[in-house]
């Protein structure tokens, strides 16, 4: 079966910053991959060109199938990408945002209002305007829009940033659920207890670069990076 | 001759030298940069 | 193209030293026959500008034309080349040079001849939107950002305007044909010309034509340079970027 | 790309009757910018009735300047632009959608001015008819150019101080066109040209940036 993620030696740009300076990945259908390495090793960079959203100037780059360096942005409408930003309209309500990106992605309303129920903003909080929610909320209601889209790729950046606990374990039971639907998962997070557990496989990411063997790249010592799973 | 007339002639000349002198120069300092560098 | 800068520094080699050549010399004709172009009835001594104002501004607009075309081989995927990027963001610099001098040139030669520094002549006003459109291509250009984004961006930018032209041109004619345009066709010096007269006239548009060609190609080389240093850099960050130290 | 268009701009219409951003700073703008224009030509002097067509849409071509920048904030506001980018859906949808918001706006707010022209201004909307078309065109040409102009400026420092000078100049046709086919309509000028002719350039212009929009915005909706 052909890998969901398909990289070997990517380079990506950020202007003049080589963000990615050689990033060999390899994620198969199902799994759920944990990234993880220090501030500024590349993680958020590597994510948004899974997404397509960063162009990769060098290497192979393929994600479901698709050459990310031939055609980037056919990928886009296939992956979910829950970022740092919430991705949300501040003056709209939740579920108008919801139904908003579920109605562009070809979703029926039923699945808006499913993930809605979901993440546990159904009711009096789905008709509140954004901009009146708490960080935590926004992060349940960016959750909302992810499942509501459908996709076979998720990624996260950091997805445990702003819950609380109870939504830290709504999101853990979303992505096993995911994955137990067939969906692929990748995400980084310094939360490691957490994302260790929660995580098929982990992925050292260092200076802008991972290798497949999950040795640490050439300039990085290991005691620099502890814990390596 | 008139001041108009060398007004106009003049304007001409400056500014066509004045921008080709800019880029004759900028070129030279690129290329003065880079074999520089290639000795360093 | 030939560049013999690999041996010598600077951006010339035997393509603008030809061009370089003619472009002076041509240039220097025009200077004196324009000089030496006798005085009119109407004009006096000024009509002496027929030499190089209307060349500036032929070269004006070729200079728009060649970086429209360019922003357009660019876009197209068959022919897309970073040459044409270089070529069309230095033609459009040029452009605003020689857009700048038609206006000054065209605003000397109006304060004697309708005794006003500037006149909402259709042809003037249609120079001064081209100038407006350089000048936000320019803006836009020299906004930071990824190559091939800025290229992407200030080509789209390039063809908006010229797509603008012909409805600014309909724009400016119809709506000078309300007020006194016609009596300012009458004091204008294309009415009684001679030959003497179109022939310096010509010579300018030559020479103005050359000086561009040997302007543009040279700008292309500066910003060929300036690529290929961008490129360095990126190597040496790439370098460096690997052998980071990592501390937790 | 039809229903990717309507699904943007019945958004970007909901997003403004819960913001009410035009409403409550767009539209006050436009009405004091006719207000000081009264201020600067005296009144008594009949400079204003005269000058009307073209006070009008220079404060319209203003309030447009900052809804297509309105308009282009919602999409930068906490990464909705990269989620427009990855929903799947037709830029050329996402342009037309943002354009027809910007136009359904931008008439709205030409009526209200237009009732403030009336009445400010002392003049006497006699051609009706002629006004609407003009209206009608003159902003879909402007809705279209300046939803270009704004993505093409947007996601760039300095953009606030960019889309005016790339905006402004491109849209002079429509400042011209408009207010003479409005002057023949306002003050009875008869015109060397006539309403029609300046209507047909209108449109051509709004066709013009249209198509362009359509196949261009793609291609610019790409950013870091």
């Amino acid at each position: 079966m052909e890998p969901v993620v398909h990289l070997r030696a990517a380079v990506c740009l950020l202007g003049r910053f080589p963000a990615l300076a050689g990033v060999d990945l390899e994620v198969d259908r199902g799994e759920v991959v944990l990234l993880r390495g220090p501030n500024g090793a590349g993680k958020t960079t590597l994510l948004r060109a899974l997404a397509g959203l960063v162009p990769v100037a060098e290497g192979e780059a393929f994600v479901l199938g698709r050459d990310l360096r031939a055609d980037r942005q056919a990928v886009r409408s296939l992956v979910g990408l829950l970022g740092h930003a919430s991705g949300l309209y501040e003056d709209l309500s939740v579920s108008d945002n919801v139904s908003f990106w579920a109605r562009a992605a070809r979703r029926p309303k039923s699945a808006a209002d499913g993930a809605l129920a979901r993440v546990g903003l159904d009711g009096r909080l789905a008709a509140v305007t954004v901009s009146r929610l708490s960080a935590g909320q926004r992060r349940r209601a960016s959750l909302a829009v992810l499942l509501a889209r459908d996709c076979p790729l998720w990624l996260l950046d950091e997805p445990h940033a702003g819950l609380d606990a109870a939504g830290r374990d709504l999101l853990d039971a979303i992505v096993r659920g995911a994955a137990d639907e067939g969906r692929t998962v990748v995400f980084a997070s310094h939360e490691l207890d957490r994302a260790v557990a929660l995580a098929d496989r982990t992925v050292v990411v260092a200076a802008g670069q991972a290798r497949l063997d999950g040795e640490l790249p050439r300039a990085v010592s290991p005691s620099a990076v502890p814990h390596v799973a | 001759m008139n001041g108009y007339v060398a007004a106009g002639y003049g304007s001409t000349l400056f500014g066509l030298a004045g921008y080709a002198l800019w880029v004759l120069r900028r070129g030279r300092m690129l290329t003065r940069g880079r074999s520089g560098r290639g000795l360093g | 193209m030939s560049n013999g800068s690999g041996r010598r520094a600077g951006t010339a080699g035997a393509l603008t030293t030809t061009l370089g050549i003619a472009a002076l010399l041509s240039l220097g004709v025009t200077f004196a026959l324009g000089l030496s172009l006798p005085a009119t009835v109407e004009q006096g001594d000024y009509s002496r500008l027929i030499a190089i104002h209307p060349g500036l501004a032929w070269a004006s607009y070729v200079a728009f034309g060649v970086g429209a075309l360019a922003s357009a081989a660019w876009l197209w995927p068959r022919t897309r080349a970073r040459s044409w990027d270089l070529l069309a963001g230095a033609s459009m610099e040029v452009a605003v040079l020689f857009t700048a001098l038609t206006l000054v040139t065209g605003s000397i030669w109006g304060r004697p001849t309708w005794g006003v520094w500037w006149t909402w002549d259709a042809r003037l006003t249609l120079s001064a939107l081209m100038f407006m459109l350089e000048l936000g291509y320019l803006a836009l250009r020299r906004v930071p950002a990824d190559v091939e984004i800025t290229a992407n961006r200030s080509a789209v930018a390039a063809l908006l305007s010229v797509v603008v032209v012909p409805v600014n041109h309909f724009a400016v004619e119809w709506w000078r044909t309300l007020h006194q345009g016609r009596s300012l066709m009458q004091l204008n010096p294309r009415r009684e010309l001679d030959g003497e007269f179109i022939g310096a006239m010509l010579v300018g548009f030559l020479a103005m034509t050359l000086v561009y060609s040997w302007l543009v190609v040279h700008r292309v080389r500066v910003a060929r340079l300036e690529a290929a240093e961008d490129e360095s850099m990126l190597a040496r960050a790439l370098d460096e970027r690997r052998a980071e130290e990592v501390t937790v | 790309m039809w229903r990717d268009a309507v699904l943007v701009a019945g958004k970007d219409l909901r997003i403004e009757a819960r913001s009410r951003v035009t409403t409550n700073q767009v539209l006050p703008y436009a009405v004091l910018v006719l207000v000081l224009f009264a201020f600067a030509l005296d009144p008594d002097r009949g400079v204003l009735a005269r000058a009307s067509a073209g006070l009008f849409w220079v404060a319209v071509l203003f309030s447009a300047l900052l809804m297509v920048q309105r308009s282009n904030v919602i999409e930068t506001l906490d990464g909705a632009r990269d989620a427009l980018r990855l929903s799947g859906l037709d830029p050329a949808g996402i342009f037309l959608g943002k354009a027809a918001a910007v136009m359904v706006q931008l008439l709205l707010l030409e009526i209200v001015l237009g009732f403030g022209v009336v009445v400010l201004y002392g003049v006497d909307p006699a051609g009706f008819g002629v006004l609407a078309v003009t209206a009608l065109v003159a902003t879909w040409g402007l809705a279209g150019a300046g939803t270009i102009y704004g993505v093409l400026a947007a996601g760039q420092r300095g953009r606030e101080t960019l889309l005016p000078l790339l905006l402004l100049p491109v849209v002079a046709p429509v400042l011209i066109a408009a207010t003479r086919a409005s002057e023949s309509a306002l003050n009875g000028v008869s015109l060397d040209v006539s309403a029609g002719d300046w209507i047909a350039l209108l449109t051509v212009f709004a066709v013009i940036y249209t198509s362009f929009g359509v196949v261009a915005f793609g291609p610019l909706l790409e950013d870091q």
